[in-house]
């Protein structure tokens, strides 16, 4: 106790005396300037690097799934996707907003820095169930969101619509008016049935997947089934 | 230089302190972990005893009651961790009860904070102590409160499934196997 | 389905709606029960069960868990470093301290030696949190009175340490930024310094104004004064720790009795006061804010040390399989409403065996607010619940 | 019980004991009366002047109170805390939702009077978030009580909560914010859905097991 310097209660008392008067001081503040935002007349920019919707590039992800084992909410599932009728070679992130909890940890431990975030946050949604499939994204290119966030310079989602199409195919209808096409084939860390050739599930993959990843593999073949159908 | 004579000081103050704890309980076994810390493990059955001992030693606050489930072992570890404001010392008082049948004598007489505690390792754990009355559903409701969640035999994820369908995840109705 | 269609309820049925719970119902002659909360601005998801006699609490029954997430029973199905995003929901108001109790836990588990520019951060980014967590407080404490000014000021000061977080961390209120062995990312530069000069100059200046229209506000000395009164042995004895615990004259901060971080090296004064009421909670914390404000002072004029802000590990380099070594391990910090603990136990695997994290308000809000309400007056409820700065998610967890 | 003395002219308004079948029912409140002519005037009404209960479900509680004080200062639009379920319209269920606070959202809910709109934020409603294994969180809570706008974050930065605000307002200009009809609608469905995660007869048990303490 010979370390605290205390504070006697003489001395914490004199900080304050009990007054009438000078509660009408704050009168003053009648004549300052408002510290009032006047959203939707004003706004706010988020901080840069301020933790918000995640980007992916395609061409850098690996389909380590080190992003899905460090995420706290099991938000993170890999998933096999084909873009323009070619299957990707490896699995992809797909990030699910209603688990996800913007901790990016996802992105630090990403080890090619493919998994990146912009400061996009706003996401405002009906609550049907069609609504709801917004929350289910895999990020696109992050140049792609970077142009819309220029454009519209608000830090909205950049998808408004997801339309599906049957067999796993997917729509984003993105803001400027483009969309982005592509199909979910399968899930988890080995390729689904239709890919997967002999000997084609390559050895560094499984062993990226830890220790699930043996039951993981007829997981994704039930997956499959189920999307296609 | 001056710092290292200090913390020699201390140390030596602390086994003191411990010393003198053992002193009145020799059933008790004490060291001093580091600096402001130290540890002592007494049988279960002298717990009460051994808590009012500490307290006259200048142990002034309960401050929580830890529960650790050694399932292989089949024994809950309990730690009564205290702080000393004389001392400034936090001190950990190691005991363990069988899993199965883990009945402890309540310390609320001596801590009056330990009805809490104890109401919430009672809660967790389905330890009973003994003297308390306000055992029973606290934080849980009761359907959670039977289940004792803390246990390490009961699995969470099993128990969502059960309550709220194999659905409970929107996005991918077959996601069964989870790794983290 | 068919609706009552006029105001007409037959008799007979106003009386079965008496037997459904959430109305006042007479226990006795003279008592009856009174739920209050959780739908209250006061008690924020807690409920206490009082059973009144007119308007005087006879008793009180604190009813918590409406909050509860079971996060030490989460905290163990997940690896080390994932839990981070995890605990910090334990308390809301001040985010950081449960981040840095578990990182000072499982930093003392591997024996890493944090480095010094981390330290610094991790000395600020708490003492930054503090400060908002008071102006929180004030905003719930003056609102409850019914000086909304002083409210409606806070909040707003609020926003600029908020700012900063946001600025440092990437989040608003949860930082996700102290992790074991360091912090998650550098200052953003000098801007970012200087403006948490500005900001500390500007909150100082503002204190004088908080003091003016709150803390010598006659209104506020007839509410607290003489109101929730604890003796220095019922508060031992109850574990009250914190501002409550130094206004019952209990020189007892962690900051100067357990010292972590920086603070060894830094100069700063425990208020005490010996009466013990709502008053004295209350110009604790006020001392206390000044006192946060000249710490940040001090630390700004260190200024932060060179270095990494991450400690250098070959073993980092797979995060998710971070394999601590057993033990186990107590670390806590001082928080705006007491001492805050982390016990972590571990059994040599990626996934602590055991996490448990000790509130100041599991004394606080259930045993201490029992006895504290036997006997005040209805509308004094409030008053008692937010001087002593009941938590629930820390009661909860 | 019988012997309790009852208020005359007490608020008896709130209940309805019809028959068995409709257990449950005593708590919804009067259905609203639509008077087509002056729809829109109501609207703008409505929109207007939009009050918020004053329950906040979990951790997007502590952003409220930046909302309604200075800075953000949603008593521009309109809008304001009160404490009371039947003058509130808008119901803020500010995170993730337990089984014990779900019981008392429930209630709380169908005290309100019609029209009334839910707003969620964040993960946690949507699809149990970062608590997606725990055993005390309840995962989507569209199955319990209707939700009108959603929001993502974790949580919403205070912008974002003002933007699904907005939303709302617009919604209920257009009149497209129709939860309480459809909970009335599906009363059966999200009365069941309820009932299996509280076990039957759960609004007739006391919550008062606390007395024996008392």
């Amino acid at each position: 106790m010979d370390m605290a310097r205390i504070a006697e209660p003489e001395k914490v008392k004199a900080k304050v005396s009990k007054s009438f008067v000078k509660p009408w001081l704050g009168v003053k503040y009648l004549f300052k300037r408002p510290v009032t935002i006047k959203i939707p007349f004003e706004k706010i920019e988020p901080a840069p690097k301020y933790r918000g919707f995640h980007t992916l590039n395609w061409k850098k992800c690996v389909g380590c799934n080190f992003c899905g084992q460090i995420c706290p909410a099991r938000a993170i599932e890999m998933t096999w996707l084909e873009l323009n009728g070619k299957a990707e070679k490896r699995p992809h992130p797909k990030v699910d907003y209603g688990r996800c909890t913007f901790c990016q940890f996802c992105v630090d431990v990403c080890p090619t820095g493919a998994l990146g975030f912009t400061e996009s946050y706003m996401l405002t949604t009906g609550g049907s169930e069609e609504d709801f499939e917004l929350y289910d994204w895999v990020p696109i290119e992050p140049d792609k969101v970077r142009e819309i966030n220029e454009r519209f310079g608000d830090w909205r989602f950049p998808v408004v619509k997801v339309e599906k199409l049957g067999e796993g195919r997917i729509r984003y209808h993105l803001r400027d008016g483009s969309t982005f096409e592509f199909r979910i084939l399968g899930y988890g860390i080995r390729p689904p049935a239709a890919l997967r050739k002999p000997k084609s599930a390559p050895a560094k993959t499984s062993k990226a997947g830890g220790s699930g990843s043996g039951t993981k593999d007829e997981n994704a073949g039930k997956r499959e089934e189920k999307t296609q159908g | 230089m001056e710092e290292g004579n200090r913390e020699e000081v201390a140390e030596v103050a602390l086994n003191d302190v411990v010393d003198a704890v053992i002193e009145r309980a020799p059933y008790a076994q004490g060291k001093v972990i580091r600096e402001r810390r130290v540890e002592f493990s007494i049988p279960a059955e002298k717990l009460r005893d051994f808590l009012r001992v500490m307290k006259e030693s200048g142990f002034e606050m309960l401050m929580q009651i830890t529960v650790v489930d050694w399932l292989k072992e089949g024994k809950f570890e309990l730690v009564y961790q205290m702080w000393s404001v004389t001392h400034s010392t936090h001190a950990f008082v190691r005991l363990e009860v069988q899993r199965d049948d883990a009945r402890l004598p309540t310390v609320m007489d001596i801590f009056p904070v330990a009805e809490t505690y104890e109401r919430e390792a009672h809660e967790f754990f389905g330890i009973d102590f003994e003297g308390n009355p306000r055992l029973g559903p606290f934080i849980l409701e009761p359907r959670e409160y039977e289940k004792h969640p803390f246990r390490k035999d009961f699995s969470t994820l099993s128990y969502v499934k059960e309550i709220y369908g194999e659905d409970f995840d929107r996005y991918d109705e077959s996601k069964t196997n989870y790794v983290i | 389905m068919v609706m009552v269609s006029n105001l007409e309820v037959p008799r007979e049925l106003r009386k079965e709606a008496l037997k459904h719970d959430m109305y006042l119902k007479p226990i006795s002659e003279d008592t009856y029960e009174l739920f209050f909360g959780p739908q209250h601005m006061a008690t924020e998801n807690f409920s206490i069960i009082l059973k009144m006699d007119g308007s005087r609490v006879e008793k009180a029954i604190a009813n918590p868990g409406f909050l509860h997430r079971g996060f030490e029973k989460l905290a163990e199905q997940r690896p080390y470093f994932t839990n981070i995003a995890l605990l910090l929901r334990i308390c809301v108001p001040e985010s950081d301290v449960p981040e840095n109790i578990y990182s000072m836990a499982v930093d003392e588990l591997v024996g890493w030696e944090v480095p010094e520019r981390a330290i610094w951060i991790r000395t600020v980014v708490l003492e930054m949190a503090r400060l908002a967590s008071w102006m929180f407080w004030i905003m719930g404490f003056a609102n409850e009175i019914g000086l909304y000014t002083a409210g409606s000021w806070a909040a707003a000061y609020r926003e600029r340490f908020m700012r900063l977080f946001e600025e440092l961390t990437g989040g608003r209120v949860y930082h996700i930024y102290t992790v074991p062995g360091g912090v998650r990312r550098d200052i953003p530069g000098d801007r970012w310094l200087r403006q948490l000069g500005d900001t500390v100059e500007y909150i100082k200046s503002k204190l004088k104004d908080f003091d003016e229209i709150l803390f010598d506000n006659y209104i506020t000395f007839a509410r607290t004064e003489g109101v929730g009164v604890m003796d220095r042995k019922f508060a031992l004895d109850h574990a009250v720790t914190g501002p409550n615990l130094r206004a019952v004259g209990v020189p007892y901060d962690v900051r100067k009795d357990d010292p972590y971080y920086l603070y060894p090296e830094l100069d700063f004064e425990v208020p005490i006061l010996n009466e013990g009421d709502s008053l004295a909670r209350v110009l604790v914390r006020r001392y206390e804010m000044e006192q946060d404000l000249y710490i940040l002072e001090q630390l700004l004029e260190m200024g932060p040390p060179g270095g990494p802000y991450m400690v250098q590990d070959k073993r980092l380099k797979s995060l998710p399989r971070f394999k601590v070594p057993a033990g186990s391990a107590w670390a806590h910090v001082e928080s705006t409403k007491g001492d805050f603990g982390a016990y972590v136990v571990s059994d040599g695997t990626h996934k602590p065996y055991r996490v448990h994290i000790r509130g100041p308000s599991q004394s606080h809000g259930i045993t201490v607010l029992e006895e504290l309400l036997r006997g005040a007056r209805l509308a004094d409820v409030p008053v008692i619940l937010k001087t002593l700065d009941n938590c629930p998610p820390d009661i909860d967890r | 019980m019988d012997e309790m003395k009852i208020d005359e002219n007490g608020n008896g308004r709130v209940m309805e004991q019809e028959n068995e079948r409709t257990e449950g029912y005593d708590r919804l409140s009067y259905p609203l009366k639509e008077f087509k002519v002056f729809e829109p005037l109501f609207r703008w009404a409505r929109k207007k002047s939009i009050w918020i209960i004053t329950f906040c479900t979990g951790c997007g509680g502590i952003e409220m109170p930046p909302l309604m004080n200075a800075r953000y200062d949603l008593e521009r639009f309109g809008m304001m805390p009160n404490p009371s379920p039947r003058m509130a319209d808008l119901f803020l269920i500010t995170g993730y939702v337990t089984p014990k606070t779900l019981k008392r959202i429930i209630i709380t809910y169908e005290m309100m009077e019609d029209p009334k709109y839910i707003m969620s934020h964040g993960s946690c409603p949507i699809n149990g978030g970062v608590y997606w294994d725990s055993y005390n969180v309840v995962k989507q809570l569209d199955r319990y009580i209707p939700i009108d706008v959603s929001i993502a974050g974790c949580m919403p930065r205070v912008e974002a909560v003002m933007d699904g605000i907005m939303e709302i307002m617009r919604k209920v200009e257009r009149g497209e914010a129709d939860g309480w009809k459809r909970y009335r609608d599906n009363y059966e469905w999200y009365r069941r859905n309820q009932d299996e995660l509280f076990g039957k007869g759960w609004r007739k048990e006391t919550a008062r097991r606390w007395l024996k303490w008392l």
